[in-house]
């Protein structure tokens, strides 16, 4: 019998719990034959900022013990043009299309989740809540008043299913996801890139254009496991794990830890073909163990110890 | 800033296969020299292109972008020369005969301009010698001409030396014998006097680039860049190879727009903390 | 020439900068031959608590990406089988002394330090603020507040140089360093390990035994260079620089950021030559760049770049 | 908590040298053999000693303990039998000889009795036989006698039966052949009844160690341990490896206080999630 491998996040419906994370795969319109995003749970599209900016001067990525520190800053055509010229081109895939929003105050937020809601190829919002948020000069996800000021300002704007993208960077994950489940979250993703940096002992300087950069990759598995545990807890809304999953027994990993999903990242920069694989492994694990479907291994850990024979 | 030619989705994943592998020149040299088989990749390669190459498994966590000096499509065969500098590079040097190479390409926008007539001038230096020479094959088989000016450190990192001597003139300049303040370039400005040129096209040194620019400013032909840059992915996705564009325009991705630029388009000088690996 | 390799760590001299972290190299009254703490810039003893704890039922390790976990859960004999069985031995050894103290309340804490205070055999002590704070159920190094408090009691009951060892698990790691910089403390000591956890696929179940650790190694050095660095801007008191240092590189990169020392602690696990090597690579590291002491690098980043050729 | 005898400290590190390595049994089997040629630790260990062991660069970061089967001083090597499971140990498997061995040790506390006279069972079950080879050498050479009862899943991997029977009686059970339910402690049980045993020495299977503890508590002999356990470093630093007391009582170190333990002193059951790797 074949496993069931349809989950659901909140409101969404996906064939299978495993999508790519924000600016971690690009849709160009087609796929080279051995990717095929129509294969994936999901597809999350690049961050798209209301007006056009570039993003960081180089160095934009450096490579650090299991993971990577990337300072890209999000460059983006604007909304209008990703609705003209970019978003069309989704028409073309299968599986969900969650749009990944980075606005810089919560009247930002509005009017492009305004201007989603529109569309008919928009199936949720991801909110990137952890870039430095211009108008108070502090990250919205460090704040749990920003964070739902923003979420907030999007739930006024739309119908569309909300996910909240939150930072690490915080003493107390879970206060902000209360806060973000209170104002109408749909659900959470947990985490962003953890604040990191990497110096030139060349050059004695910081080796990203933007001096600091976000940490992802492997390394950074057990502390996204960690608060994806800990909100699983505290939150009635589904979270979709992410942080340094590579490989099926990760995507499991979290999963168990409480994720409804998952999303895989840093991993397709060293193998393009990454999500295939964990969709497939993880396939392959649940038939092994004689289990129904994905939803039955969802917060397994929270259930308390299975007895282990000698 | 959405690409106006498609991006390039042509590539593949292959297993290729590690042929020969070695240090070149000197025992201690930090430059290397390694054959791939992966007759996928091969056959579907241009001038321009460039590979993602993994011959490791674990760590470093990224592979790490590769331009060929030469792809033999009878034999699948593809040959790299890299400089021996951080750990993935060290983990390629590492690397035995029959052990797996994963490549994924052929990356990046090639070179399809007609050639028929044209005289292209090529400037090169050291690694940055190796794109050049797919390129060169190509101008001579669409009917063009070319002149390769190579540099050096010494005399062993002159790659593909016979194989451009082949295709025409060449003229080389190697530090340890003729000093580092002469320019390849120099040849080249000599030989703009008495011959056209209609492209110029230089790698590996901004220098011996903007000097190759500039002559093509004077005399009125156009000149490109093969842009070398660290690389997440090199298909797109990570967008972490940013060129800077002239006049504070913003950035293109080396990658995916790349890596071949117009000089006029993007910056002839290092991107904030000396040469990429 | 030979470079100067000592380093002053406010009022504690060091002949080099290197010291293992806490709780990760052990003097059992003696050293194997090839490791030798005499060689060390300071020697720092693991935690000891006011009573004696026996710390975490197994499973107390786990290997992650370039790190570790650990809920080792600081075993103690108490402080008064410290002072009488442990402490005595280490007369034997040359360098400083720096005793790492747990407590859980600020009296704890002071009791503790009016006892080291005695000891002719301690140099400086270390606050771990990131223990659970058992009286508040909150963690003293994730609030300004508590930290303060708990440095303050230190500063009344010692004259002993301070040094205050700080949680990466914060919004804001530069107010908690200005808070305990405020009430005395010597010096900070960055970072402690990250919170992080380990799911084992196969019982389904947290693989530690207490459920979660803390995250070090090579996996976390982003992290903490990033707080080094700034915290370097916003304090006076210097910096002792802790977190993923393998090798005279990584202990570079802190030095440049703006530690004035640095700790070294998983790496030991994996070869305990570890910090010979550190601190011989720093010479050799001096020497070919022509410096004549490590204090040159200290905090070289923030100087502005150096203008590199073509 | 303050150690009463001292903390070993007398190891080294030592570049040993891989000599031979290869699965044993079936070639897709999960037991692998390899022998390190390491002088200084060999010439050092002693019964009850274990090592840590790392044939790899980079990942995974920590080395793993390892029970050697055998130390041979004349050629100053070592062999090991590992379970091939995670990546250390398939980082192991794929070690050609010639490679570089970093061995740590000889590590904790050997078994430094005196044996003359004394009758010794010694009960081992898979990888967990071979800590018990150099103590049957020690016992006999010391002037006792041993009787070794050994189990595995086949006969494959009953490591080091034709030099534990050159020592003494052998009992074996194999799952395969005799079935998993079938304890080779019951051969130790009808022995006990005519031969008087002194003490006995488990390793390997917390169920074998248990009857073998209750057979000394009812025939009045002491019991032994060798304890496995995920560990960090070792050497005692790390803390990372404890052995749940009895009753309770808190934990000693694997690393530094064992792994010989009496059965009086520490649970004889999992810790927490099944056997350590």
């Amino acid at each position: 019998m074949k496993a069931e491998l349809a989950t659901d996040v909140g409101p969404l419906r996906l064939k299978n719990p495993v999508m790519p994370a924000s600016g971690t795969y690009d849709w160009f319109g087609r796929d080279p034959e051995q990717v095929s995003a129509d294969s994936f749970g999901a597809v999350v599209t690049k961050s798209v900022t209301l007006r056009p900016q570039a993003g960081n001067p180089p160095i934009r990525v450096a490579e650090t013990p299991s993971g990577m520190l990337n300072a890209i800053g999000i460059p983006s055509v604007g909304i209008e043009e990703f609705l003209e010229e970019v978003l069309p081109q989704y028409h073309a895939l299968d599986p969900p299309v969650i749009v990944s929003v980075q606005a810089y105050s919560p009247r930002e937020c509005e009017s492009m989740l305004a201007r989603l809601s529109e569309q008919p190829r928009v199936d949720a919002v991801e909110l990137n809540l952890s870039c430095p948020n211009l108008a108070h000069g502090t990250i919205t996800a460090q704040s749990a008043r920003l964070s739902a000021e923003m979420v907030a300002a999007a739930r006024g704007a739309t119908r569309l299913p909300i996910v909240a993208k939150l930072s690490p960077n915080v003493t107390d994950i879970a206060e902000i996801a209360r806060a973000v489940e209170e104002v109408g979250a749909d659900a959470l993703c947990l985490i962003n890139t953890v604040k990191g940096m990497a110096v030139d002992v060349e050059t004695r300087q910081a080796l990203l254009g933007n001096r600091s950069g976000g940490l992802s990759g492997p390394a950074i598995k057990p502390i996204a496991l960690s608060m994806v545990w800990e909100c699983y807890q505290e939150v009635d809304i589904p979270i979709v794990g992410v942080g340094g999953i590579a490989t099926a027994e990760d995507a499991l990993q979290f999963l168990l830890a409480g994720a409804r999903a998952v999303q895989v990242g840093t991993a397709t920069f060293r193998e393009p073909r990454s999500l295939a694989r964990i969709i497939a492994g993880i396939e392959e694990h649940l038939a092994q163990d004689g289990l129904h479907s994905v939803g039955e291994l969802v917060g397994w850990c929270h259930k308390g110890r299975l007895t282990v024979g000698s | 800033m959405v690409a106006e030619t498609p991006v390039n989705t042509d590539w593949k994943i292959e297993d290729g296969v590690v042929v020969e592998n070695g240090v070149v020149g000197p025992e201690n040299g930090d430059i290397g020299r390694v054959v791939i088989e992966a007759p996928g990749v091969v056959a579907a390669a241009r001038p321009g292109h460039f590979v993602m190459l993994r011959t490791w498994e674990g760590e470093p966590f990224l592979p790490r972008a590769m331009a060929p000096l030469s792809y033999d499509v009878a034999s699948g065969r593809m040959e790299i020369f890299y400089r021996i500098k951080g750990p993935g590079t060290r983990a390629i040097a590492r690397t035995h005969p029959g052990e797996i190479a994963r490549v994924t390409g052929p990356l990046g926008r090639p070179v399809v301009e007609d050639f028929e007539g044209r005289r292209v001038a090529l400037v090169g230096r050291g690694v940055g010698i190796t794109p050049l020479l797919p390129l060169a094959e190509h101008i001579v088989a669409k009917g063009g001409e070319v002149r390769a000016y190579l540099s050096a450190r010494t005399r062993d990192y002159v790659f593909g030396h016979d194989r451009f001597a082949a295709l025409g003139p060449v003229r080389v300049r190697v530090d340890d014998e003729d000093g580092d303040e002469a320019l390849v370039t120099d040849a080249l400005a000599r030989e703009c006097e008495g011959y056209r040129v209609d492209a110029v096209y230089g790698c590996g040194s901004w220098r011996l680039t903007r000097a190759a620019e500039a002559l093509g400013v004077s005399h009125g032909f156009p000149s490109y860049v093969f842009l070398e840059s660290k690389m997440g992915c090199g298909v797109g996705y990570c967008k972490g190879c940013p060129a800077r564009l002239r006049n504070g325009d913003g950035y293109k991705l080396v990658c995916v727009e790349g890596p071949v630029f117009p000089t006029r388009e993007v910056e002839l000088s290092d991107p904030v903390h000396g040469p990429p690996e």
